[in-house]
């Protein structure tokens, strides 16, 4: 009976179904706890480039933002790229005052970047760098700009900031009320 | 519980895991390699050293050559007559008898006695070195010492001695060949395990030529083809080439040669005895090659134990048999059985 | 083995004379690539722990039905359903360390000491056996990613578990050779070489 | 991503054994002599690629749609391991030759982490089909010259003098150790930062 063809089958279907059973109760228990993290967590990311933003409305669905004070009038916006790093793509949230000017830079969690090197992008001195500078100022040091990227890491930072240029280009419009 | 969820993986999952097991089910049987359960079973005999001594490309090759019965049922000289044997049984035939072989090493040229010409600084392998100039050797037919036959030895026999020349443990050689085709010199050689006597030298060279580079080598002096008394050895290409049926390993020819050039794997010879049925006619001091008889004539005779090699000369022609051979039993020579 | 391995030397072997990484010389993807800082390397050991043992115990368990010529797939969806299930909790309640260990949390499906022990041991032992031959495994893995890691940390960052155990000095100009690829090759040759050179064989 | 860049970068500037860790097992084990790394770098390059179509497909036309994303990691292996005892089943019959050198490292092709490597970062690099097979074929040429000339430096260290504690494996560490140091000379090579 072991080792009869019928059974070969069988036991495969067998095991993947139990499998299937498995996984989707795994995957719909923490589903909701990973989908809760990221959504206070984009929130959180949010007013951390905008400083003093109450609440938000989405401008474009998923990439872009426009922020207003507890006040309710607009004090910027902010835009959501992901340009291709080292290990894979990275989220970047760039907070825009009115005047076009860098309020905030946040880089995303799920970067897969080299652990231990590219993942140092998300260190604070990094990343306040870009505060108030506009469009034309960032740049890397090595592409005569006055940023300076990561050692070690020059892909990882110079993606970040290919990723700021392609939004400031891209949702700045909204920018104008 | 989520139910569309769990079923649609359910289905996913599960229906993939239908069409993989379908499609390996089907591919067993439409696949499936017919092997001829002979092959399996010789297989299973060999001793999977994949040496090639067979001549086949390793086990599997000679086995499946031995299913399709287009090999000899005893060409594995590395399993023996018993593998022969049970490969016999397994085809239903009767296997030949193998004569066991053993490898030997033909140059007795060690660091000692055969100096290096030049310094070799190279990959540690022979192969490699003998592409430089014949290797570092002043002697070029000489083995180069740097160990390939031991590397190549699936059996671990070879170990490398401390004057650089391989030693063979005949009780872990199987005589599969390896090392005879990997040494780039051929000082390696494949002789029957009966065979005692065997030069050691490969240098075609001759006399002062072979003295300048190797105290030990052989320079040619066609002594030995004199006094070797069943005219077993012919000297081709300043090498005296031994005839091994006719050669009755007396071991005349190691004693007379001048240079030391054979060996013999004998580990004792027996010492030729006179016993009291001597007459003295003295036809045994005349056939001694190493006058290691003496006594008067007519009267009993005695053999100088140190100078007799145990050759039997003396007992082929004594009239009376009144020569024994004695001691290291286990060793007659042919013709000479004690 | 004259005399069958005792319990003990089950889980024993594991640890050093059979020890995953440096002697039966698998599972040599993630070491390298994980073991940048202590941390993550302790964290990579511990999910890859999850699974092996989670895997080693369920093969063993459904071994006497697994058809022979299916069994490769079969262990494969075990072993793949334990990889997800840490994939989505690391990504849920660890989601820093999951950061850190990025793709390589999925790819401990081929992690060849999974397979290759599912394959080798627990198809052919017990339940109890297997298990302890996991935790065995696991902690001889844990061990070489522990000693990976942290040389390759104080080298490279100066810093042992993030806290600085270097002068400062160090700190400004560290071993940044150790976190390349480079670094991880050399250090696992030394490593071995060591391992040689104690257990005297010759690999 | 213009193709040029996707293969080169596959190729070259990020060659998945010796900068992405991926494949490594293999990569001891069967480099010793050239030809079994020829042969195993032509298994691998046949069976990335199929893999590469049937997972790319399978995600996009199954996992995604059904909201199943979650099955990636088990349908993924599960198709390569069937994948893989296919083409053992084919070399078994038609080759025989490459069957019998590689022998154990067939079914470890299943387990060797390049394989499934390549399909996440298809899936994480959101390439089209296209893409996807260029990044295979480019990631499996750079495991072919990873490899093969590895394999000639191995048989090389096979004669030098070497420590007894460091003959074999540790001293091709060592060796990779390099190669891995020259292949680093290739980051971010054309600007490709793959």
């Amino acid at each position: 009976m072991v080792n009869s063809k019928a059974w070969m089958v069988v036991s495969l279907v067998l095991t993947c179904t139990i499998a299937a059973v498995a996984l989707s109760q795994v995957f719909s228990i923490t589903k909701p706890i990973i989908d809760g993290q990221s959504a206070d967590a984009l929130k959180a990311s949010l007013s951390e480039v905008l400083p003093g933003a109450a609440e938000f409305n989405e401008l474009e669905p998923g990439t872009a933002w426009s922020g207003k004070d507890a006040a309710g009038n607009r004090i910027g916006i902010v835009f959501k790229t992901s340009p291709r790093g080292y290990g894979g793509p990275i989220t970047v949230v760039v907070g825009l005052d009115t005047t076009g000017r860098i309020t905030g830079l946040g880089i995303g969690a799920d970067m897969k970047e080299t652990p231990g090197l590219g993942l140092k992008a998300r260190e604070a001195w990094f990343r306040d760098q870009f505060r108030g500078k506009s469009e034309s100022e960032v740049a890397l040091k090595r592409d005569n700009g006055t940023l300076d990227a990561i050692s070690a890491a020059t892909i990882t930072s110079r993606a970040v900031t290919n990723g700021v240029r392609k939004g400031f280009a891209q949702y700045s419009h909204h920018l104008k009320p | 519980m989520d139910w569309t969820l769990i079923l649609t993986s359910v289905a996913g999952l599960g229906g993939l895991g239908l069409i993989i097991g379908i499609v390996l089910a089907i591919a067993s049987v439409k696949l499936a390699v017919k092997v001829d359960e002979r092959e399996a079973a010789v297989r299973a005999v060999l001793p999977g050293a994949n040496c090639g001594a067979c001549g086949f490309p390793g086990c599997d090759g000679y086995a499946a050559a031995v299913a399709s019965g287009s090999a000899a049922l005893n060409k594995c000289s590395v399993g023996g007559a018993n593998v022969a044997r049970s490969i016999g049984d397994i085809m239903g035939q009767e296997a030949g008898a193998v004569e066991p072989v053993v490898a030997v090493l033909v140059c007795r040229g060690g660091k000692d006695v055969a100096p290096a010409r030049f310094q070799y600084k190279g990959a540690s392998d022979c192969r490699h070195a003998a592409l430089l100039l014949g290797g570092p050797k002043a002697c070029v037919y000489g083995c180069v010492g740097l160990g390939h036959c031991a590397k190549v030895c699936p059996f671990g026999a070879i170990t490398m001695g401390r004057n650089g020349l391989p030693v063979i443990d005949e009780r872990k050689c199987t005589g599969c060949g390896n090392c005879i085709r990997g040494c780039p010199k051929g000082t390696l050689l494949l002789v029957p395990r009966s065979k005692l006597v065997i030069l050691a030298c490969v240098s075609h060279d001759k006399g002062r030529a072979v003295k300048d580079v190797c105290r030990v080598g052989c320079t040619a002096c066609n002594l030995c083809v004199k006094v070797c008394p069943a005219q077993a050895l012919a000297m081709v290409g300043n090498l005296p080439v031994m005839d091994f049926t006719k050669c009755i390993d007396c071991g005349i020819c190691i004693h007379k040669c001048p240079t030391k050039s054979f060996i013999d794997r004998a580990p004792g010879r027996p010492k030729a005895v006179i016993n009291p049925r001597c007459t003295g006619c003295q036809a045994c001091v005349k056939a001694c090659p190493f006058k290691a008889i003496e006594g008067e004539p007519n009267k009993q005779h005695k053999v100088l134990a140190d100078k007799c090699i145990g050759c039997g000369e003396c007992r082929k022609v004594c009239p009376a048999d009144a020569i024994d051979m004695v001691g290291a039993l286990g060793h007659a020579r042919k013709g000479t059985e004690g | 083995m004259t005399s069958t391995p005792t319990r003990w030397q089950y889980f024993a072997d594991g640890i050093i004379k059979e020890n995953p990484v440096l002697i039966l010389m698998i599972g040599l993807c993630p070491t390298l690539a994980t073991s940048v800082s202590a941390r993550d390397a302790l964290g990579m050991a511990a999910a890859t722990s999850f699974v092996l043992i989670g895997s080693n115990v369920v093969v063993s368990l459904i071994r006497k039905v697994v058809p022979g010529s299916v069994r490769i797939p079969i262990f494969i969806i075990v072993i793949s359903t334990f990889v997800t299930i840490i994939d989505y909790v690391l990504q849920a309640y660890q989601p820093a360390l999951y950061r850190v260990l990025g793709v390589f949390v999925p790819l401990i499906v081929v992690n060849c000491i999974i397979l290759g022990r599912a394959e080798a041991f627990a198809y052919r032992h017990g339940v109890f056996d297997s298990l302890l031959d996991a935790l065995g495994k696991s902690a001889g893995y844990g061990l070489v990613m522990l000693v990976m890691g942290s040389v390759r940390e104080i080298l490279a960052a100066g810093t042992w578990f993030g806290y600085a155990v270097t002068p400062a000095w160090f700190r400004t100009a560290p071993v940044l050779f150790m976190i390349f690829p480079p670094g991880a090759f050399l250090l696992i040759g030394i490593l071995k070489g060591i391992v040689n050179r104690l257990t005297a064989s010759k690999v | 991503m213009d193709p040029a860049k996707i293969l080169m970068g596959a190729f070259l500037v990020n060659n998945i054994i010796l900068m992405r860790f991926l494949g490594v097992c293999p990569f001891f084990g069967v480099s010793t002599t050239v030809d079994t790394s020829v042969g195993m770098s032509a298994a691998v390059l046949f069976v990335m690629t199929l893999a590469t179509w049937v997972s790319w497909l399978l995600y996009h036309v199954l996992l995604l749609p059904l909201g199943l994303v979650f099955l990636r990691t088990a349908v993924f292996i599960l198709v390569i391991a069937g994948l893989v005892q296919f083409v053992e089943m084919v070399l078994k019959k038609y080759v025989r030759g490459l069957y019998s050198a590689l022998g154990i490292y067939l079914p470890l092709i299943t387990t060797n982490c390049a394989i499934l490597g390549v399909t996440f970062l298809n899936i994480d690099y959101e390439f089209s089909l296209l893409q996807s097979t260029l990044f295979a074929v480019g990631t499996s040429l750079g495991f072919a010259l990873a490899i093969i000339l590895f394999a000639a430096i191995r048989e090389r260290l096979e004669d030098s003098p070497i420590s007894p504690s460091f003959k074999g494996y540790p001293i091709a560490f060592v060796g990779a150790s390099l190669v891995s140091l020259a292949f680093l000379g290739f980051t971010s090579l054309f600007g490709i930062s793959l």
